[in-house]
């Protein structure tokens, strides 16, 4: 049975160390704070100027100035603390943050990214995504494996990069892949499947090519 | 502290400054922190051909979405406008321009922009089409793109409390691009909740340093609107 | 706040970080906002062959001096070193490597550091000693030079205060070069007048956010010398 | 008669206007805080981080941690903020001081200044004054006309340079020139005499090619 989204977003919170600074994105990403191993202490970055981010507030309690990179608004914890916008990404850029979850809409197997404009629609915009994945050395993508019944994980990304060789891990319902952007490593390998997912099942979904690591059967 | 730089009125602390085609940066991440009072002093003047440096676009309502309705804009440098439907409209019908700017690095280039540093390198958008058309070097074997330093004519800028000399703090989330956009203009002028006399700010405490400043108003009321209200039940 | 960041001395907090060799950012400017008990405890310790990275080198007896006198330091790169003896006689006598950094060109380049930037423009220099042998580049007819960006080994910090997560506040003008250079090293250690509890700070106060630090020692003692005592009279 | 320190730093302090944002260099220079004319008021830029510097502190009063670009004591007023040594200098490079007055060992006619060494002494370190003199629009340089009998005002700097071209003006105890840099206002020009001081002192003293100004008999 492949993981529900939940389930994926515990699946993500498990490459979560103690200590570490984390960036969240958008949908599933979000839910990865409501799986933190016991025992483990993080604290969430919002691209906004934010650091050590809480929860929604309880109803009431919604302070306009106290919001998220989704322009939601949050709470402030113990450790919070506020910065500039060229601060925020400065933490970014210079390899601060220990690890960036975020979804994809491709996900090419030498670890290209594309996850912010489809041609021919109305661009929104990139947002920090090009930031979080140029200076992120950890990017885990979490997304659905095919959309409208064709694969996400591909050979060659064909929409328009938000980076180029960036991503570490891609987690979607049916499996864990490690991407090795370096010498043999390169490429991808499947690490895990979800429970009664067939390898046959995830070839099928899957254009990418992909070595199938020792702990797979 | 013989110079006054206490305005009456937004309209009176734009006075003299606003011209067609000039380029406006505008603090504010969505609703949060943006200049609301000095935008629709900019809209009443109606001033237009602006290019605005802002990281969004406001609402069809708020922000700078009032300045797209009234069509008083031609380009905007942003990096995510999302939420703006005038602006889907407009842009698809090619009445407005649009640079996109990957969030670090517009934030970059206006602190560049502030600091006199007229380009940088960053490995964002590195190997994408943000690149194109930019130098790129490469240094320790990866590859950067340079980018330029923004400046504006008039940077519009929303903080919480001011003092007479113009030294400037924020509240909380509502800090974002309005420290370093009041850096990277030939006139910066701030909207603010509360003057407060001289000598009110711990001087470490200070975020905005006058010299940042030349024109400040005092809003006489204070509507914050929110974008996403998002709330946990109480247990 | 599972993970520790609160060391019990100079030395447990410098533990299993010096190598000779290495590269260390030392805060300070002057004696104002230097970590002395970081540098004794690296003096005490031994290790040599270092490149300090340092707007100043101390007095003869305080600040990195300290570690001149022992001859632990290989290369400073500095701003302007006119307060130390032994500075001049070991470079004179060929001893001590020296590379001077226009102050302003040093603080940006370990900012630059810091914001994962691997080179910048400067006007500072153009057409001086200083820009020779580097890339230059005209923007809008004027010369600039390209400057790297400085990263090190270890960056030793003196704050005021701090909470356990990490978070820093400074004093008055002892901040300088402490807040850059903690964003700019693979190890921040810092030395603070005062632990507070978690909490204690005004989320809008911090400086220095604990993301950038990684151990914290408290000193037992503090001793702020002062450089140069200069007073008027009372009337 | 030439004039005194205090009367050249008084000269100098003419310079300011209402409003402005100004760092004074060590010597002769800071001697200009205590000659501000009635009616100005302007904020005094320290490179060490602090922006709105005060007098000297009272003996007893002295805080370590209150220290000027000389490592000397002084106060905070009303005004005073303090920012780290990149956001001081960011101030610098961006323009933002209005005036910079500081000492020099030579000026040359087409305004380049050389203030940070001499070959083969021991070197100290340019500073501050590298980033000052790029950075600031009006550099206006005080000094003695002479040093050991030699002029100081040269047709070209021997020494090594602080800044290319980067002069506006130059006060000295006989008088005052100002730098044009561009076009048909190139070189230096002769504004003002000291009191009693003939411009044939001048001449002698001065290596410099330079005009006479209209007001100068």
């Amino acid at each position: 049975m492949p993981w529900t989204r939940d389930e994926m977003a515990a699946r993500a919170a498990r490459e979560l160390e103690d200590g570490f600074y984390v960036n969240l994105g958008i949908g599933i990403p979000t839910m990865v704070a409501n799986h933190i191993p016991d025992g483990i202490s993080v604290q969430l970055h919002s691209e906004n100027g934010m650091l050590g981010m809480g929860p929604f507030p309880f109803e009431g309690e919604e302070d306009a100035d106290i919001i998220n990179a989704g322009k939601q608004t949050v709470t402030e914890i113990s450790t919070t603390s506020y910065v500039d916008s060229a601060a925020s990404f400065a933490m970014v850029r210079g390899g601060h943050i220990n690890i960036s979850i975020l979804g994809a809409l491709q996900v090419a197997q030498n670890g290209d990214l594309a996850n912010w404009m489809i041609p021919g629609k109305m661009v929104k915009g990139m947002g920090g995504a090009m930031d979080l994945v140029a200076g992120v050395p950890r990017v885990v993508v979490l997304m659905e494996h095919t959309a409208g019944g064709k694969p996400k994980l591909l050979k060659e990304c064909s929409l328009p990069l938000t980076g180029a060789g960036v991503v570490s891990m891609v987690i979607t319902e049916l499996g864990v892949f490690e991407v090795g952007q370096k010498g043999n490593k390169a490429g991808l390998t499947l690490t895990e499947l979800a429970p009664d997912v067939s390898l046959q099942e995830i070839r099928e979904k899957t254009d990418a090519e992909f070595a199938v690591g020792p702990g797979v059967k | 502290m013989a110079m006054n730089k206490i305005f009456s009125s937004p309209a009176a602390a734009l006075g003299g400054v606003l011209k067609d085609g000039m380029t406006i940066m505008a603090g504010g991440f969505g609703l949060c922190g943006i200049p609301s009072a000095l935008i629709e002093a900019i809209r009443e003047s109606g001033v237009k051909d602006l290019t605005c440096i802002s990281n969004n676009a406001g609402v069809d309502d708020a922000g700078l979405g009032m300045l797209l309705q009234t069509r008083q804009v031609k380009k905007m440098i942003s990096s995510y406008v999302g939420e703006n439907a005038t602006f889907a409209k407009q842009f698809l019908a090619g009445e407005l321009e649009i640079e996109f700017n990957p969030q670090g690095t517009l934030a970059e280039r206006i602190r560049a922009g502030g600091a006199g540093i007229p380009a940088f390198y960053t490995a964002t958008g590195a190997g994408t089409e943000i690149a194109k058309g930019k130098e790129t070097k490469v240094f320790e074997g990866r590859t950067y793109v340079m980018e330029r330093g923004l400046v504006a004519d008039l940077a519009i800028i929303h903080a919480w409390k001011a003092d007479p000399e113009g030294n400037l703090i924020y509240r909380k989330a509502a800090r974002n691009f309005n420290p370093i956009m009041a850096t990277a203009a030939k006139m910066t002028v701030v909207e603010v909740e509360e003057m407060v006399p001289l000598g009110s700010f711990d001087p470490d405490h200070i975020i905005t340093p006058g010299i940042f400043v030349r024109r400040i108003i005092q809003l006489d009321k204070i509507e914050k609107r929110i974008e996403q209200r998002t709330v946990r039940k109480r247990v």
